[in-house]
């Protein structure tokens, strides 16, 4: 019988390679899968590719900083690709100081990255950032009268997702804006492991409601884990 | 010099909001295109997209109503309108750069007369940056306006013949709605459309880098 | 108020122009806008190329023909573009004497051109049809030790889309397989002409079941069509 | 020559059947293959995906249970197992190029013993043929399985050094499933794994235009 369910992090998080890239979903808090972030950190594993949306956000006073920013802190990212790092942030901070590698894209990009990855498409052309610093060293050529740069697919060998119901087979529903990244990174990744915060019997969830289908889906780990904390 | 009082965020963002017809389609950038929902009179239904995945973003909610998995591309706790819907990066983004949108009113350093758009970064240092998703929208929606400061606060002007700062896109922007002005790109470089009361056009002018066309 | 409903035929066809791209939804008869393509057909536009799964399908003793091969069987159409035209169909027939052009093409690669222009990717490298007869005139390079074609974006000044229920902002929802190619399609058309068995208040879908989000969407015309066909 | 009885249709879609495992996703093509899913226990679980946009396809249906918008790649009505799901053809073949497939089953007209497989059209005649999902399929899923006839109606091997039919895609096939015999293709050719009671090695060899290996 197919059972996606693991029962405990440290299974969630094993075969974790150091030197891997791991893709993150989330747009801030919502839809970010915490829990999986804070078994990485306790799994070990090191020089990480890190692919997240705003993977250098600011320091925001009195609160505890993020398990993606502490990740980052304890020096496990060797490489950070983002669409948003703040100079000030940690992670700023660090490529600045020439000890993590930054790239900085843009949102769009980043995500139909890791959904070419996921769709077997390994390369494509797309109008945005040519004529700027995104464009440099890519190959670009003109489509309509637009210029338009060439981007390769971001897959990664491992993809941390955070979803609303999963069931056995790993089929996954969202809950509002935290859909975001999560279907695109899950089917990017050659290890997808996904949180969820409610698990329901195969059948549960209408086929016409399932956003992720489950063969996308390796583990998934139950983790009530409660709302998304307030914006700072 | 004469008596005006240029606009604030506030007032930058309901003129933006005067102008936004029924129907469209519209993504708001952070910052004061954020606010310009607020001035968008209800009867008037205008679709706001928010690039984490949503169209038809409401409102802030009440505190007691509000959703904690419902935020904007600001991260601000918002609403939905009926007939509102979720999606994942990739769709909302190819409705950003597949040209769905007729509009984005984004942020901006530096705009050129040509339409070159600056709002990412103040310089090209590598591996640091805030492009989120300005780049996709600029290349992306059908009209792209920014709203910005007329100079910057040491007076430095923001309108100029070419951006000195990293470009968003080359030859994007549309309109420029700034505390002094609303000023078209065109083909022969920033015509002004409207002054606040009290300015003149070559005082206007003065404050801008770029020679303005009326 | 934002209105998307049209109330008759001749509105929902209202300047579909001769040599106009027209691209079709459905896998066979199931979620094919067999009322619109009975439309187009009164409605006259011709010299259309026609995008669409399956142009050339099998005659059926005894069975009326589909909309879609009487709109090719009458001449109107003079370029078809189909990962299925059998010889023996009536568009192979006009195809092999010269009478409209077939262009026959992988599915998947149907499906990711017409998406493709609907995110604004104008063009993207495949495996699919490497080394075949498919990959003739088309660039090629090599990703991963896999030899790739380069495939160009296909939109279309038309897209004709059968919904299940549709409200008035023109957000869809569609029924079980019938989904098939109509996501795709109605983000792909300039102009995207919906045909929905039910209609609903704004609201009553659930924000997170639309599946076609208004925005792709320009008319909407309540044809409450019934079943698809059985298989023959 | 010896006595032996050809498996037919259902006898080929059996023998497939028993070599696929619990817990693969598996896509079945027209015609013999998709008599395969027939023959899969009930206790062992497999997903079968169909490119219409469906995973967790079912048996189809008592007539009264039928369901017109559930059909499956060949048109036939079909079931929904309990987790099922619909999607869209772009996010269905995305599984399929993607590589997220453990195994598609493919009819053929001809297999080379490089693993090129030809079943789309048998002419190189422009502008008609049936490709349908195959060449999707064929360079997309981790195995590719080819179900067919030994060799024609006419006797003509469809086992061959290169295929003379315009090919599906090159390289592909990683095991041939005939009327007569298991082949997987390797390196070096065809290995026979496994041949139908009273055939001989040489007599198979003897229907087969490719070099046959033990």
């Amino acid at each position: 019988m197919i059972d996606k369910f693991v029962r405990s992090m440290a299974e969630a998080m094993a075969g974790i390679k150091d030197g891997a890239t791991v893709l993150v979903a989330g747009f801030g808090d919502v839809g970010a899968p915490n829990a999986l972030i804070e078994g990485l950190i306790e799994q070990g594993a090191t020089d990480l590719t890190l692919v997240v949306n705003s993977g250098g956000r600011n320091r925001v006073a009195g609160a505890e900083p993020s398990g993606l920013t502490r990740l980052v802190a304890l020096g496990r990212v060797k490489k950070m690709i983002s669409s948003f790092i703040r100079a000030q942030s940690i992670a700023g901070e660090l490529v600045r100081a020439g000890k993590m590698e930054g790239v900085v894209i843009p949102q769009g990009t980043l995500a139909e990255r890791m959904r070419a990855a996921g769709a077997g498409i390994p390369a494509f052309y797309t109008p945005t950032g040519a004529g700027t610093l995104v464009a440099e060293g890519k190959e670009s050529r003109w489509y309509n009268g637009r210029e338009c740069i060439l981007e390769e697919a971001l897959g990664g060998d491992v993809a941390l997702v955070e979803a609303w119901t999963a069931d056995r087979w790993g089929n996954l529903v969202f809950r509002d804006a935290s859909r975001n990244f999560n279907p695109v990174v899950a089917m990017a990744g050659a290890l997808t492991i996904v949180q969820t915060h409610h698990v329901c019997d195969l059948g549960q969830l209408p086929a016409n409601e399932i956003v992720t289908p489950g063969i996308f889906v390796d583990r998934v780990l139950h983790v009530p884990a409660g709302d998304p904390r307030p914006v700072a | 010099m004469s008596e005006h009082k240029p606009l604030g965020r506030t007032g930058m963002a309901a003129r933006v909001a005067q102008d936004i017809p029924g129907g469209w389609y519209v993504n708001l950038g952070i910052g004061i295109p954020t606010l310009v929902a607020d001035h968008v009179p209800a009867e008037r239904e205008v679709i706001f997209h928010s690039e984490n995945g949503i169209l038809g973003v409401g409102p802030a909610p009440a505190k007691h109503r509000e959703n904690p998995w419902l935020i904007n591309a600001s991260s601000q706790r918002v609403s939905l309108h009926p007939g509102g819907s979720f999606f994942d990066h990739a769709m909302s983004f190819a409705i950003v750069r597949g040209q769905h949108l007729d509009l984005c009113v984004l942020g901006g350093f530096q705009v050129a007369e040509n339409g070159d758009l600056a709002n990412w970064a103040q310089s090209a240092e590598a591996g640091t940056g805030q492009i989120g998703g300005a780049m996709d929208l600029a290349v992306g929606a059908k009209q792209v306006w920014v709203v910005m400061e007329h100079t910057t606060k040491g007076g430095e002007p923001r309108l100029l013949q070419r951006c000195s700062y990293p470009l968003t896109a080359p030859r994007c922007v549309t309109r420029v709605y700034t505390s002094l002005a609303v000023l078209d790109v065109a083909e022969r470089g920033f015509v002004v459309r409207d002054i606040i009361a009290g300015l003149s056009f070559e005082e206007l002018q003065a404050r801008t880098e770029a020679k303005l066309h009326r």
